[in-house]
């Protein structure tokens, strides 16, 4: 114990003195350069408190699904990637990502902790702070892997899950990021993904299906009733993802503009397509229209409309919802067939759509709206660039993810002992209960 | 003295708290559970996954009366709880050994 | 069934190529015309997110007040507004609204399935990219119909009101917003609506009245005991109105400077004066402020200022919030007293205050603020331009929403059966329940 | 009665005439003057909005922590907040704060009623409406009372609070915004304040500590089981807390750009640290990490870094939210010892947590980033500064809250009587419950 | 042996339990109830709408004890769960047959 | 006939609703209640604030049945609720005078 305690402070002694550095090293911030301007800065700030906001949304998301004796450390997992994950970030997680280019592999550690990280434009986004730039890319870091809890909701270790998600977004989210979006070699090469539907949801849904895969499935799945014990939480929180998405998807603009009217136009197409596809082929399929069916919808268009969101027209992207709709819909039915028990359908939604709306950006991108065409409009090459991007993520994925969680099972473990899973995560691992209604 | 307690379905609660008030009960108890039956339940299909929910929300009465007004009790209960479908729920009579009310200490008959 | 399939295949495919070709015609958004603002776009693409919301919002506002057996299916009503509605939208009612004018009635199929609705501004919006103007009078279009769902809560057939609603908003809702903002008869009249009070609220209460009285009182109104199952819920659902509601009147300026100031502020004082109003006579006749009273005197202030918003000064909107906070309370109390039963008080709440409003703006409209004057300012013809506003758009509202309903009923019910109401839309409609806590 | 009644009238008539008045005076806004910049005014709108559903965010965060049958009772004291301030700061409120200055004091009623405050930009803020600055303004006014009710919460009766609250705006709030942001006494000594350390959480935190001071403990505190009764619920307010604080924080620069940039980037940094700071003390401390103490450490941050936000950079942020977590943390695991039931520990965050960040201010203020250096940076004397504006705001703001309380308590009383605090505020005071669920 | 069952104001709980594991009893089970009696119930208006909330909430407790504890365990009972009030609520007493603990199969008194 | 009331494990529930409906057992009705007894309840600390959480959330099963099955229900009872830790629970056994069937107003034994 001593001498953990000295360590610690040893270690403690260091961060201050470090910290202590770029507290004087950082406001380097001389305004001489371009002013950013103030619409495209309000629209960027705005949609990183709207991306903040989705991963509470996520918490409720999620929350509402699972039994009641589980709803706090659901919520726990989503809500604390926000700070886990926040401080990553600044620290090494932006850096690793959009620092300068080694190799295309990854980001040198120049910016470490945002030295050199000013409130000049950088050349991401040459109108708003780099600052604002960094912030924004840090919310979509945040909730990456809260995604990925859906699969292993229910069973996980608190602890486990901290060292995990801290481990995943430094060996997987920010390397990715990199490729893609930090000038890395699946940008070289060039795939394009509008929003995250590689970096986001390709990212974590192949995560989830490895992790549920890894930790097994719940104790009496398939078997008990297990059914969300608050739908209307669940509501909510596909409420304040759909509102955040705007943020998320238009925002990806880094402008406020035509770009962005257009992946927010395309946006609200997909979720609708996407809803009103489920909820028809549910109706055709199972005689009654869920209302979770339409939250699950909802989202499905959502996570798939994310890659080609300022690529496509709007036709294009009630065709992608469509897709959406009705393949993730046959996914998350065909699940209990595969064996795994992905609890809240990581992989099935955004696994799933991120692939989907990958291709459709392959397909339907148009070089009138930014730039670049798809097969649709003649570009077969575009199709196959996504197809090399999807491959390369979901390998790359599956693969370190695997490896990861191995890691934390052999150290530390990742799956409580079967008494905390009967009694519940809230009081054991936490201590409190949700309700005393 | 007797203790009865029905088993009743939801919307037939207000009726039976009413028919029972008619005849001059003036306190009864009530607690929700969930009944299982003859009465079949349903399936829930949450995101693909299907569950049966065998068990129904009931509604129990507790009613303790003086033994001479037991056939007015069950008659009045069994009219009024009655729907003709199954599920109705069930009537259980047990001894009441003693009744004390609480902020009296009557004891018996007096105390309900 | 054979037959049938057929049929769909064949349409199906129709839709594939309209949409194929409108893949291919609507990209056709060459930039070259005057850029859109960043400030002005950033404010329209933040308000129409936050007028998406608003749905979602009334769904909890209306899902806390049913009973807790019809909570998913109330808010399925709300929700399902979003996707349906916005494809209507996209694919015809945008155009029927906005469209090229057709003799002041209605507009012309010209920008059917947003054919040549792009990114340069239109006459509607000089400063903001067309479908950024076309997305945010979308999400208006959206919550409309919703706000009807009040006055049937608890006993309609989904699948009648998935009808209805495509059925309203092409009929009802289209039109009067052709007449009024889309350069229509009313417009050339010189009716003058800031953000809906016309063709928002009036339509959808005034239609909630009919539905009321079409489709007869629920089970046991009067006799059981139906309080609200979830009030928290509903005042989230308030908060979120609220907060939207400031994209909604706010936004309607279409720009971010003086205007949208004024709206803006004016809003909330709406809000606020309708809240204390009702709290103050609620306490006065009732013995007992509520908060379910001060959540629905919010929501009477908010729908009643705004046709006003943005004609009318601070002080002016002191007083319209104070009408709505009294006159709405009066409505609601009188309610049992005449036999229909507008279950959640659509035409209470929506209809007397989009009215009360729309004559508010008759009086005390400013042309310092806006151009226009009314009667308090010196000009009683505004006011006798509102009151045929109301007339017209009343009775037309009343009219056809009965005879649609009518129809709808002949054809495929309106009503779920006894049983069904008796054990809650949840379980029989939806095959889901709303808790397991 | 009658002449009760009679007065009403009479009071009534007068304020009509200068509601009136008012209505002709104000809208003599020509906007001759400088144009308001889109992108300025836009954000200070978004911002506007999202400080206004802090207010209800604070309701549900409080409503989870209390026991279901205060649940309505202890939203309300949140939700009135918003109506009822509103009213009494564009009367009087806003007047007393930015009105022209009164010997440092106090702002003169040159501005009642917003008589001449218009569209043109002010002096406080030169590229938005005067308007936009007065109604973001307001909002901070409506919810520093609604943070001191967590220090009575379950026991203080509706009426008294209605006064206690206006009172405690009109004779604390008003008067220090003016020594603070009006240009007043502190303003010129040299405090500085970006957010509302001292003006919106010293203010209420002080004042929540008297009040739990005078109005003393709950029935049965520390001796019955008084769990929150639903923290799902806490967790949403907290969720609308943080996403609200970025525009509290960053609207505060006033206009959108560089400040704005950097007090977002802090106010993220700041809550992230305090969030996990809380968890790991709490670990170590109590063996077990909570979703309840993840919600109160961020809350922590976010106050703490607010007065800070935008003058001290990114690594500064963090080392004060570090400081947040954990001081804070001591603060409430202290509270049991000290025998006053701040039932909500209003005191134990804002209070505290305003302090720490005014000093932290004082500190780690960057003249690279807002023009002034603080005791890290070689200027002591900022630090000075900012002790003497906590000591004076929170002597101020102590004794002015218990005169005020005492006085309304002679009056009308402070107190439920016993049955109603055993039967819950909501039936007894309201005559409605929250939940039939 | 017997069942005394006790439904009392949910604010006496806490004391009623204190009371009783005082005088050594180890074991009970409570119940959220809604009770109908003497004390009236109360108006709740939403929205204009009166509705009568009759049935007020009430916790019911079970506690299976010896024979010869019944008087002792009435007398705690009736002596916590007082306040003077209409609504303090009633205890009635069942005879018990019998008493397993499903642990270790115990049967009769030792089982309680 | 008797009526056997068993306090259970929420999780031995559903195993405890198997082997009674495979020993014929059609009818049953389940409460949530909450229990107090040997097994220790837990500390939740909120804020600082320290509370003693000691009623477990238990299940409570009610099988009305004719006196010859009760050997069978309870042996089949024990078996499927035992876990063999502390906390699992006990079964009250009631005389039951009297049983109605609301639908048809059967009485006695084939009311059940
Ligand atoms: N043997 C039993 N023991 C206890 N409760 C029973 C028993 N049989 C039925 N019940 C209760 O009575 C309710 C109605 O019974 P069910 O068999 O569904 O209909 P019916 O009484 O009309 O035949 C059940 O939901 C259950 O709560
Ligand atoms: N006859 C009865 N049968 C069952 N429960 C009863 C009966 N009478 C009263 N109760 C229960 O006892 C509670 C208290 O009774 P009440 O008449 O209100 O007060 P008191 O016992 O003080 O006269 C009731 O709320 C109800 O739950
Ligand atoms: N004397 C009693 N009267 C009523 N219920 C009891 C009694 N003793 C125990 N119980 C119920 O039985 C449950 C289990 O009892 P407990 O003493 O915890 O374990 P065990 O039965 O294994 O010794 C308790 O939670 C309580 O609900």
């Amino acid at each position: 114990m001593r001498k953990n305690y000295k360590l610690s402070i040893t270690n403690f002694k260091f961060l201050i003195s470090a910290i202590g550095l770029l507290m004087i090293a950082s406001p380097a911030f001389a305004a001489e350069a371009t002013k950013p301007d103030t619409g495209d800065t309000a629209w960027i700030l705005v949609s990183a408190a709207l991306v903040m906001l989705m991963t509470p949304g996520l918490a409720l998301f999620y929350g509402g699904m699972v039994r009641r004796k589980n709803v706090l450390g659901t919520i726990m997992h989503s809500f604390m990637a926000i700070p886990i994950i926040s401080l990553q970030w600044i620290l090494i997680g932006y850096t690793l990502s959009f620092g300068p280019d080694i190799s295309g592999f990854i980001g040198s550690l120049e910016w470490f902790g945002l030295n050199g990280v000013g409130l000049t434009p950088s050349h991401y986004a040459p109108t708003i702070p780099h600052l604002a730039f960094m912030i924004y890319q840090g919310m979509f870091a945040v909730i990456t892997p809260a995604l990925i809890s859906g699969a292993f909701a229910e069973r996980m270790k608190f602890s486990s899950y901290v060292i995990f998600i801290l481990l995943w977004t430094t060996f997987i989210y920010d390397p990715v990021a990199h490729w893609i979006w930090g000038g890395g070699w699946l940008a070289k090469l060039g795939v394009i993904d509008f929003a995250g539907g590689l970096v986001v949801h390709v990212t974590s849904g192949i995560s989830a299906l490895a992790a549920a895969m890894i930790i097994g499935h719940r104790k009496g799945y398939l078997q008990d009733s297990m059914p969300p014990h608050n739908l209307p939480m669940t509501v909510t929180g596909t409420a304040i993802l759909w509102f955040g998405w705007f943020g998320f998807n238009a925002g990806s603009a880094l402008s406020s503009g035509e770009l962005s009217t257009m992946a927010f136009v395309t946006t609200h197409i997909g979720a609708a397509a996407g809803t009103v596809t489920w909820i028809i082929v549910e109706w055709k399929h199972r005689g009654k229209p869920t209302m979770f069916g339409a939250a699950t919808g909802s989202i499905a268009g959502l996570a798939t409309i994310t890659p080609a969101a300022g690529f496509v027209g709007p036709m294009s992207a009630l065709v992608i919802g469509i897709a959406a709709g009705s393949i993730c819909y046959i996914a998350l039915n065909s699940k209990t067939k595969l064996g795994y028990d992905d609890s809240l359908d990581a992989f099935g939604v955004h696994g799933v759509g991120g692939i989907i709306g990958t291709i459709g950006a392959g397909l339907f991108a148009s070089a009138a709206i930014n730039g670049i065409n798809g097969l649709y409009f003649g570009n077969p090459q575009q199709l196959i660039n996504q197809l090399i991007g999807i491959g390369a993520v979901a390998v790359y994925s599956f693969v370190l993810c695997a490896i990861i969680l191995k890691v934390v099972d052999a150290l530390v473990g990742l799956r409580v002992d079967e008494h905390t899973e009967v009694q519940g995560l809230d009081i054991v691992l936490h201590g409190e209960e949700g309700y005393f209604i | 003295m007797k203790m009865v307690t029905a088993i009743i379905k939801h919307f037939r609660f207000d009726d039976v708290r009413k028919a029972l008030t008619d005849i001059g009960i003036v306190g009864m108890t009530a607690i929700e559970v969930k009944g299982f039956g003859r009465q079949k339940g349903h399936m829930e299909v949450y995101r693909g996954v299907e569950y049966e929910v065998r068990f129904l929300p009931k509604v129990k009465i507790e009613v303790a009366i003086p033994d001479e007004q037991l056939d007015k009790v069950l008659d009045v209960i069994l009219k009024s709880a009655k729907t003709g479908d199954i599920g109705d729920g069930k009537i259980f009579i047990y001894d009441l050994q003693d009744v004390i009310r609480i902020r009296t200490g009557e004891r018996g008959e007096e105390a309900i």
